[in-house]
């Protein structure tokens, strides 16, 4: 069981979630659960709630999980993909309001210290639009 | 023939099916609309939505009127894959929720405000700001003063209210990205939501 | 001839880079001249300076070019790219200090309306890390 | 046997093929280093730069020495992939614009420091902050004291400098996201800059 808090990266494209996890991955290894999903539920372009809940499960980690998304819609679908969670778990999941690619990539470095959640979340939102 | 959705699965499948058909109907003329300041998905990202709904049809009806609601939001919010998905989701969900079996018409009113409230929680917005809420908004006040003409008056009303989006700025949703370039063209949701409330009254309408 | 300005996109990833560039060419179809650019000269994460320079040939507008990256290296290697443009085109193409996709999507958006280079760039910037 | 690379193409090729064999010898080193603090691809972005210098060595060797190194200092910055690639082809680049086919002690100095000067503009940062530029500076300074030991003393000095990054906290690069994390670790690029100056050193020594 992995102790440090898990990362999700929701894009509009899956390509786009994909290569941004290929970056995290490149730089923390395999010391964070890490999840991507993208696409509308045809594979276009857009989001979908059920591959964002997904993801969220297979990057569990007791010590929380940090969303990261890139334009409106998939923060949209990703707030209610959280809160479609179970009881248990939606307390333990944050939506990190930073760019998606270099958030993803802050909030991993973070959290392969060990850092808590909330340490995870204000790292990536030291990017956030000024 | 009984024109009440809370008593017979009949008309409420009736009712599902003419909003279904409607969004899918207009998908095109949606998507126009949000190409010309959004993504130009909404059309599509509806008819996968209410395709969802209608193939559901018979099951969906088949349930009590709360029940219903609450399954086709719950079917929109995981198929539809754009912001319009988890909003309009939104809405019936908490209709589902928060509308008893046999409302009263206060109930009724009471449920729909409750469902616009939780629309603008979940998209941090409000009137104003050029979205489907410049249609669920407005209708919903105009429900309140009742008087004659309802619920006919309330299509003529949702349209209007989608016809005033046009001259407004959007500051929500991808349209946002356009600033003073999304003045002049119709909100996409705006269009929707006034399409769906039609597609409502003229269901009850008919039958009445 | 387009007299748009036009937008390049430089990831490490290429993955990254095309479903940027898939994301951009929704939202503003074909008014906005797009090249994108993601990998190192062997192909695995990394950015590769004649890929750059490449890509803002592509991109090429007589209005400009706005360059948009992800990581340091990406602006390093972009920065070289830029300045061994000729004299001629290496005074119109400008690097964004803003996130990758979030910042194409801003640009590509403000370049489709024919605003200038300066412009582009400004709005790519209101994104940019507090 | 003359040591002069700037009159003997023999020991321009010797030192050329010097460098680009240490730094791809030592590519599974740096790449270890580069994955404790930063991505994990210092050694395979040297390697790959100097793999192509390698192949390119006689043609490089046989041009006047500023010619070849603004040659080296073109293929690392097309072929390098990483931040490294345009900081070190930018230091082998303006050696090779600045050093006069036959230099003098001083303007060997001086071309030096103006390569050193545009390796801190193109990163936009300075000694002290966990780079290669942690051990280019202060070689360069003790080269500029001169006396007893150079070249010699010049490794050693290299090889202090890339040890004393170990306590550093970078703020450039890949390894700045780690912020007080990149403590305790050398940084890659300094290693690869005392590596390349070792060979350099040893290389005129061999000979001398
Ligand atoms: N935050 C929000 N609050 C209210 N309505 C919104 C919001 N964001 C988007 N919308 C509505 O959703 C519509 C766009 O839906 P759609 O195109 O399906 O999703 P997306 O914008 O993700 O592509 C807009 O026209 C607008 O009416
Ligand atoms: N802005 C900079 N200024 C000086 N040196 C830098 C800078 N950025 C990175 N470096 C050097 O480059 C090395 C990393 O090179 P490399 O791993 O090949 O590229 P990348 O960081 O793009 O993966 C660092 O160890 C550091 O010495
Ligand atoms: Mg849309
Ligand atoms: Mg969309
Ligand atoms: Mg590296
Ligand atoms: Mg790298």
């Amino acid at each position: 069981m992995n102790a440090n808090v898990g990362i999700v990266i929701v894009s509009h494209s899956p390509d786009v979630a994909r290569g941004t996890a290929d970056m995290v991955r490149q730089m923390v290894g395999d010391e964070v659960p890490l999840a991507w999903c993208g696409g509308n539920p045809d594979g276009g372009l857009g989001t979908s709630v059920p591959d964002i809940m997904d993801a969220i499960g297979r990057a569990w980690s007791e010590a929380g999980v940090a969303v990261l998304v890139d334009l409106g819609g998939a923060e949209t679908n990703s707030e209610m993909a959280i809160e479609m969670l179970d009881d248990e778990r939606r307390g333990r999941v944050v939506l990190c309001n930073a760019p998606i690619v270099e958030g993803a990539v802050m909030a991993a470095t973070e959290a392969s210290a060990g850092s808590t959640l909330d340490e995870v979340r204000r790292t990536a939102e030291e990017l956030k639009p000024a | 023939m009984t024109v009440d959705p809370t008593t017979d699965s009949a008309v409420r499948e009736r009712l599902i099916r003419a909003i279904a058909e409607r969004m899918i109907a207009h998908a095109d003329e949606l998507t126009a609309l949000d190409q010309a300041i959004g993504d130009g998905d909404h059309g599509l990202n509806m008819k996968r939505g209410f395709e969802a709904v209608l193939a559901a049809a018979p099951d969906l009806a088949a349930r009590p009127l709360p029940a219903a609601l609450a399954e086709i939001g719950k079917t929109l919010v995981m198929r539809v894959g754009g912001a319009s998905g988890p909003l309009y989701g939104t809405l019936f969900l908490t209709l589902g929720k928060t509308l008893p079996e046999r409302p009263s018409g206060d109930e009724l009113i009471a449920a729909l405000a409750a469902a616009v409230d939780a629309v603008k929680a979940r998209g941090k917005s409000d009137a104003g700001q050029k979205t489907m809420l410049d249609v669920l908004v407005p209708v919903l006040d105009d429900l309140r003063r009742g008087g004659d003409g309802v619920p006919g008056r309330l299509a003529d009303a949702a349209h209007a209210a989608a016809q005033a989006t046009v001259p407004m700025r959007a500051v929500r949703g991808r349209a946002s990205f356009l600033g003073e370039r999304s003045i002049g063209h119709m909100d996409p949701g705006a269009r929707s939501s006034a399409l769906m409330i039609e597609a409502v009254v003229t269901c009850l309408e008919e039958r009445a």
